[in-house]
């Protein structure tokens, strides 16, 4: 039922995927834009180890099982993310990552 | 402990007293007296170093000692004198004394200013010393260092901007040298000694590269031009005592390593491209000229002036013989105590009419007869009058360059030889416009006479001026007796 | 015979130079002028002692007069061969300038007693007059070239301190910066020419540099410039570096606006002595000049005197100030002299110019130092420096008047004043030698005696002015020298110096030739004739003749516009088109690079500092901009990607 | 096969379509709808190619827990009409120009890598998996998944604390 598909066109659209989400990360100023562009990466990310163990190995079973962790961590960083943004919020009344500049040197 | 050594420990004791004395008074007292001492121990030195070429020794320097001080990397603390540092030596002490009693009057934090005046004289004593390339760097940075704090503290005007220019533009300087001697530090055998890399002669490639290097490394501190520029900025801000120190002897660490570093170990480099430094110099030496002409602040002619003559330092060095090397050392030190005195006189007449400007003083000589004499003697030294000491460094210099009868060679020196007229035409026109013609102020009319620091000050400069310019001979033969080596080493380079 | 006494004359003025200057301010007033004067008048002792010794005891020694070295040191060393010395040198030209300088000298020392009383600056004015003293008798007894440039620069300084003597007028200050900028241009000159003679002839000394078998005239060198050889342009070079000094055309703009001294330093400087160190220095150099190139340099010398002489001649007789008349009439003089040695030859007769050029220089020194302390004198009476201010004084200053006309007739050439025998030989050397030079100095003969007696009748006769103080005839200290240079004017002339002093130190006899010495005496007698009809009455016939000239009188009155072609360039092309770009180019291009770098520098640091800006989107973009580089960069080297296709 | 060709090259398109969309809108609660749609389509790829648990859990944690929060992290920080910052075109231009060289180095260089498909048959059970999370020796992934445990533990103790943040902070103060 899959058997038409090739596994670079497969990987072009994972790529194109995650450089939309670069893109996004690297232009956009709020905090929760900025999460979804990472979303979107992770997504793409998720999606190469599935054809990668589908297409390539479809013996084993690696990258199902890291699909499932990297959806688990996906999870946890996006929870903590929100937690972080809405603290910030009450701070600055503000989630524009340009303003957390207190890295700057 | 031997003499030499003493001459950096004197120093560095008074800085040490200095720390733990309160009273202003007692400050200055003590600042005085260690760099009295520090004269007499110079004095010293010169008369053993006098008495033993007297009795017959030749070896290149005299009172060496040679102590180990980081075995792995033959890093040595080596130090010995030729009648070179002897000569620089003694300027040094005489304008470190003088700028001491010059500065006097100064207010605000005059323990951290003396402090910070005898540690740059520190290094400035250590440099001409030294014999190893490593502790003479070091050395060099003792006594640069202190100059940002010098000028940005004590300085006036833009200050910022001119120490941060002269910092960042000397740094700049030390990077390349430091390439430099590290350069040579590799190519010679892994060694610090000078004496053992001049005779170790360098592969002529490294040499080509290395020797611009150390030259505009240490002509950026001699004003070499065109990289004089942090110099009228850097003059113009600094107090004047060390202005005195800065013109008088820091510049003069610039000439000094110029010819001991660069030309002495990298001789067949300085050969190959002595025209074309020569030629900077002789630029340098009639742009610093003119470039004095124009300027209306007392200091700025002075910093040009000063351009004018260190050009003709580096022109007498790159004339390649022996009269013009002797020139070149007699105006280090001609130009050190001239303009010494000049850095002086103008700290006094600022602190009196609270200007620099030329334009807005006139009469002076009537006012202030004390200063404006010596400013006129100091003049006219600097213009080259016989029976002052300019007169002898240029004589030896222009005679030098004159030896060589290749055109460009010819036309260069013509080009330097005619900035004495342009020195007149600078020098008579501030005297004209400041010491001469009528008063133009109502309040110059009782302005408060020269005081006893100043004339010391000032007559400790002065006199070594005359006794130069009327009785050249002595420090003559004490100079070109060491030049014999170098010569030697420049002349018998393969080209 | 041994002159080791000397050493004295150079002593005994530097001893009072350094005790007035430094002390003169503690002491009365009054002490530093008579120390000053008295140790002039040893000196002057000495000089005669000198003289006689030298002339009469020491004598000839193989038929010529013997240069003898009463000390010669070693001052400093440039090389083992190449030696400056310090010395005293004892010849007749040397003698001689002892003996005008010591003279002159002590006189005016003498007559500044008296007019500068009360001035502020007393002992300063004797302590710069016995600098100038030193400097002067050191640079004629130089044994060497450099020995005189050593001096030579003394002098001016010291020319400057007293030109600028009071200094608070700011027309005196111009001027005495003028005359030394003017003069250290010119040395420039002299310097650049000993330092070629340094290296091509390898000496400075004297003896050798003028013997028969030294490197000068003993070997031919190539010619390099302008047909000279390379000896020939040294010595041009040494000799703009004598016009400088002696104000020969175009470099004498100096010398007017030096009058702005005191009186007695016009007499002493600018019209005896250190005016003529540049016909002493050619003098000195003498054989060289005119064997190096077959006397090539000698038709420059010959020449710019000439074009000096008569070019000074016809600006002073429209000047008003009669103090710029006498200058000017001094540099037609000293063109005079400059001229003869041009047209010398070294022997017998054909040396006649160089010993006319040392005898004017001898008398002229007497007669124009005469002339300018009369001068002086009636400005002190008068308070002004102008023609129109004065007139009819013989009757107030009889002494004055005296030796003023004695002077005048001298300087005009009338027997049996001194001027006349110097100035008959010089013509008479002149028309030996080139024709159309003895016409011009034949016209200049005249208009010589014109002016002088265009100034003595304007002061002494002409107009009855009416003035505020009696004028009144000056102290014993001023007269007593007067009367003495009028004696010295008298009777000088009277030497039989081809004795004492020629070209080759041979014995020569002077013979006055009546046809030339009818023809000089004539022209000067027609010149003081016009002068007399114009002058001696108060009329309108000086301004129609004037008129008359037209335009060329204003030109000459406004001295052919030459201190306009000066300040055209001093200020145009050195300060506007050198001095200022210069100052432009240091503050923005040079500094403006090293700025640049810096600038540089800043800004990258700007931009790193701009990136480090803690936004994490920034550092994110950078991070992936840099990842994107090192991969593409890892995949180009592995060949895993290229353009080729 | 076509059919599932068909359905894939659909999905894909439409994944980049929404992917692209979620990035460039002004509005952020589209941007989270569309990043929704994404993870969707994502899970129906995974439908197709037969990893039917694993879609489920994009489903169940991805669009229904993850999108939700985001959703809700909208609503609290900002109006439901809050509009982004418009991006100047200057750097639309260059970002977007130096990524899509970036993209478009990735895709060439993929491109050359001969892919060797392999049609495998075997389907992942559930039981399998959970086997396997389970296992410690060869084929085992007990160590990731205990320490994605902790680290989900953790995280969940760091966001409680940190949302929490103003009352400890307002206690430090007083």
């Amino acid at each position: 039922m899959i058997e038409g598909i090739g596994v670079f066109d497969v990987l072009a659209v994972s790529t194109i995927i995650f450089f939309v989400g670069l893109f996004g990360f690297v232009t956009r100023k709020n905090m929760i834009s900025l999460l979804i562009s990472i979303e979107l990466m992770l997504n793409s990310v998720a999606l190469n180890f599935v054809v990668f163990n589908k297409f390539l190995y479809p013996g084993n079973i690696q990258g199902y099982i890291f699909t499932l962790f990297l959806i688990a961590v996906a999870a946890a960083e996006v929870a903590l993310a929100i937690a972080i943004i809405i603290s910030f919020y009450r701070m600055d009344n503000s989630i524009d990552a340009d303003e957390m500049d207190s890295l700057s040197g | 402990m031997d003499i030499l050594s003493l001459l950096v420990v004197i120093p560095m004791l008074t800085v040490f007293i200095l720390f733990f004395v309160k009273d202003m008074q007692m400050v200055r007292i003590i600042a005085a007296a260690g760099m009295f001492v520090e004269t007499i121990v110079t004095f010293f030195v010169t008369r053993n170093y006098v008495a033993s070429r007297g009795s017959g020794d030749t070896s290149e320097f005299l009172m060496t000692k040679d102590f180990t001080w980081f075995e792995s990397l033959n890093i040595h603390y080596f130090v010995g004198v030729d009648g070179i540092a002897v000569a620089m030596l003694l300027l040094t002490a005489i304008v470190l004394l003088a700028g001491i009693f010059i500065s006097w009057n100064i207010e605000d934090l005059t323990r951290e200013f003396y402090i910070s005046l005898i540690i740059l004289g520190t290094g400035v004593f250590g440099f001409f010393i030294s014999l190893d390339l490593f502790t003479m760097f070091l050395f060099y940075e003792v006594a640069v260092i202190p100059m940002y704090l010098l000028i940005g503290i004590w300085g006036t005007g833009p200050k910022e901007y001119a120490a941060m220019k002269l910092t960042l533009m000397l740094m700049g300087a030390s990077a390349m040298l430091l390439v430099a001697i590290l350069g040579i530090y590799y190519f010679s055998g892994q060694t610090f000694n000078m004496q053992e890399i001049a005779h170790a002669h360098m592969p002529i490639v490294a040499q080509r590269f290395f020797f611009p290097m150390a030259f505009v490394g240490f002509g950026v501190l001699g004003a070499l031009f065109p990289f004089h520029t942090w110099s009228p900025d850097g003059h113009a801000s600094a107090p004047t005592a060390v202005s005195m120190l800065h013109a008088g002897v820091l510049m003069k660490l610039g000439t000094y390593g110029a010819f001991r570093v660069a030309m002495y170990l990298m001789p067949d480099a300085a050969n190959e491209m002595s025209t074309f430094f020569m030629g900077l110099a002789a630029i340098g030496v009639i742009y610093g000229a003119f470039g004095a002409i124009r300027q209306t602040d007392l200091k700025y002619i002075n910093a040009y002036s000063s351009v004018s003559h260190l050009g003709l330092i580096f022109f007498g060095m790159m004339a390649l013989n022996k009269t013009a090397y002797t020139g070149a050392v007699l105006q280090m030190i001609s130009h050190g105590l001239m303009t010494a005195v000049f850095f002086a006189l103008i700290g006094m007449l600022y602190g009196r009419t609270h200007t620099r400007d030329v334009r807005k003083m006139g009469g002076l000589l009537k006012v202030l007869p004390f200063i404006a004499v010596v400013y006129m003697i100091i003049g006219m030294a600097s213009l080259g009058l016989p029976g002052l000491s300019g007169f002898v460094a240029e004589m030896h210099i222009f005679v030098g360059a004159f030896q060589n009868p290749d055109t460009i060679h010819r036309i260069f020196s013509i080009l330097a030889v005619s900035a004495i007229v342009v020195t007149a035409v600078y020098i008579l026109r501030v005297v004209g416009m400041m010491l001469m013609g009528p008063i133009k102020h109502q309040e110059f009319e009782d302005l408060p006479k020269a005081v006893w620091y100043e004339k010391v000050g000032a007559l400790l400069v002065l006199l070594p001026v005359m006794a130069i310019g009327l009785a050249p001979n002595w420090l003559v033969s004490l100079i070109q007796d060491s030049l014999a080596p170098i010569v030697e080493q420049l002349s018998h380079s393969g080209y | 015979m041994d002159f080791k006494f000397t050493i004295w004359i150079l002593i005994l003025p530097t001893l009072v130079f350094l005790f007035t200057g430094l002390l003169g301010k503690k002491m009365p007033a009054k002490i530093s002028g008579w120390i000053g004067t008295a140790s002039m008048a040893t000196a002057m002792l000495l000089a005669y002692k000198t003289a006689y010794e030298y002339f009469f005891q020491v004598g000839f020694v193989d038929g010529i007069r013997p240069t003898i070295f009463a000390y010669k040191e070693v001052w400093m060393k440039f090389t083992d061969t190449l030696v400056f010395d310090m010395g005293i040198l004892i010849d007749p030209i040397s003698v001689l300038m002892l003996v005008v300088v010591t003279t002159v000298s002590f006189l005016v020392h003498l007559y500044s007693i008296g007019y500068m009383h009360g001035d502020q600056g007393y002992y300063k004015f004797f302590s710069f007059l016995s600098l100038f003293s030193v400097s002067m008798l050191a640079l004629v007894v130089a044994t060497n070239i450099f020995q005189i440039y050593f001096f030579w620069e003394l002098v001016g300084v010291s020319s400057y301190l007293l030109i600028g003597f009071y200094y608070d007028k700011p027309s005196a200050v111009s001027a005495a910066k003028k005359a030394f900028i003017v003069t250290r241009f010119a040395d420039l000159g002299f310097l650049i020419g000993i330092l070629l003679l340094s290296f091509h002839a390898g000496t400075f000394d004297f003896m050798t540099l003028v013997s028969e078998d030294g490197p000068l005239l003993a070997q031919t060198a190539p010619p390099v410039f302008m047909g000279l050889s390379i000896f020939g342009v040294a010595l041009s070079l040494i000799f703009v570096g004598g016009a400088g000094k002696s104000a020969m055309f175009p470099l004498h703009i100096w010398l007017p606006d030096a009058m702005e001294g005191p009186t007695p330093v016009s007499a002493l400087i600018h019209a005896a002595t250190m005016v003529v160190a540049g016909v002493y220095l050619v003098a000195r150099l003498f054989p060289a000049f005119q064997g190096v190139d077959g006397g090539a340099v000698l038709h420059l010398v010959a020449w710019t005197g000439a074009i000096s002489s008569l070019f000074a001649a016809i600006i002073a007789m429209t000047q008003d100030d009669i103090k710029r008349v006498l200058a000017y009439s001094t540099m037609s003089q000293i063109g005079y002299m400059m001229l003869a040695l041009g047209v010398s030859g070294m022997e017998g007769h054909h040396g006649l110019g160089y010993m006319a050029s040392m005898f004017h220089l001898f008398t002229h020194a007497m007669f124009k130092a005469l002339l300018f302390l009369g001068a002086g004198s009636v400005i002190h009476a008068v308070h002004s420096n102008l023609m129109k201010d004065m007139g009819g004084l013989r009757k107030y200053m009889p002494i004055t008047h005296i030796t003023f006309l004695i002077a005048c007739l001298a300087i005009s050439g009338v027997p049996p004043f001194s001027g006349f025998f110097s100035k008959d030989e010089i013509l008479a050397a002149a028309f030996e030698q080139n024709k159309i030079l003895f016409a011009i100095e034949y016209a200049v003969a005249g208009l010589t005696a014109f002016y002088m007696f265009r100034i003595y009748f304007g002061i002494f006769w002409g107009k009855e002015t009416v003035y505020k103080h009696t004028p009144h005839e000056s102290p014993l200290t001023m007269s007593l020298p007067l009367l003495i240079l009028a004696i010295a004017t008298v009777f000088i002339g009277f030497i039989p110096f081809g004795h004492f002093v020629t070209a080759d130190r041979a014995l020569y006899d002077i013979h006055i030739d009546p046809m030339m010495a009818g023809a000089s005496v004539g022209v000067g007698l027609i010149g003081i004739l016009v002068a007399y009809i114009l002058y001696k009455k108060e009329s309108t016939l000086a301004d129609g003749v004037s008129e008359m000239f037209g335009q060329g009188y204003t030109w000459a009155k406004d001295k052919f516009y030459m201190d306009e072609v000066y300040q055209f360039f001093a200020h145009k092309m050195m300060f506007a088109g050198v001095a200022a770009p210069v100052a432009w180019i240091d503050k923005n291009i040079v500094d403006g690079f090293m700025n640049g770098i810096g600038w540089i520098t800043e800004t990258f640091s700007m931009m790193l500092e701009d990136w480090q800006s803690g936004r994490v989107r920034q550092y994110a973009f950078s991070f992936i901009l840099g990842l994107l580089v090192i991969i593409f960069a890892v995949l180009y080297l592995n060949g895993i990607i290229d353009f080729k296709g | 096969m076509m059919g599932a060709k068909i359905i894939f090259y659909i999905l894909a398109g439409l994944m980049i379509l929404f992917s692209i969309l979620s990035v460039t809108t002004t509005r952020v609660i589209r941007a989270a709808v569309y990043l929704l749609f994404v993870m969707i389509l994502l899970a129906g790829f995974y439908f197709l190619v037969g990893y039917n648990f694993l879609a489920g859990v994009q489903l169940t944690v991805y669009s229904g827990g993850i999108a939700v929060l985001i959703v809700i992290a909208i609503l609290l920080v900002h109006n439901i009409e809050h509009r982004l910052e418009q991006i100047p075109t200057f750097e639309y231009l260059w970002k977007g120009g130096t990524l899509l060289a970036g993209a478009i180095l990735f895709l060439t260089t993929m491109r050359q890598f001969p892919f060797e498909r392999i049609v495998g048959t075997e389907q992942v059970s559930v039981s399998d998996i959970g086997v396997k999370l389970l296992t410690l020796g060869e084929g085992g992934f007990v160590l990731p998944f205990e320490v994605v445990s902790v680290l989900l533990l953790a995280v969940m103790i760091a966001a409680i604390i940190i949302s929490k943040g103003e009352k400890f902070k307002t206690e430090d103060n007083d």
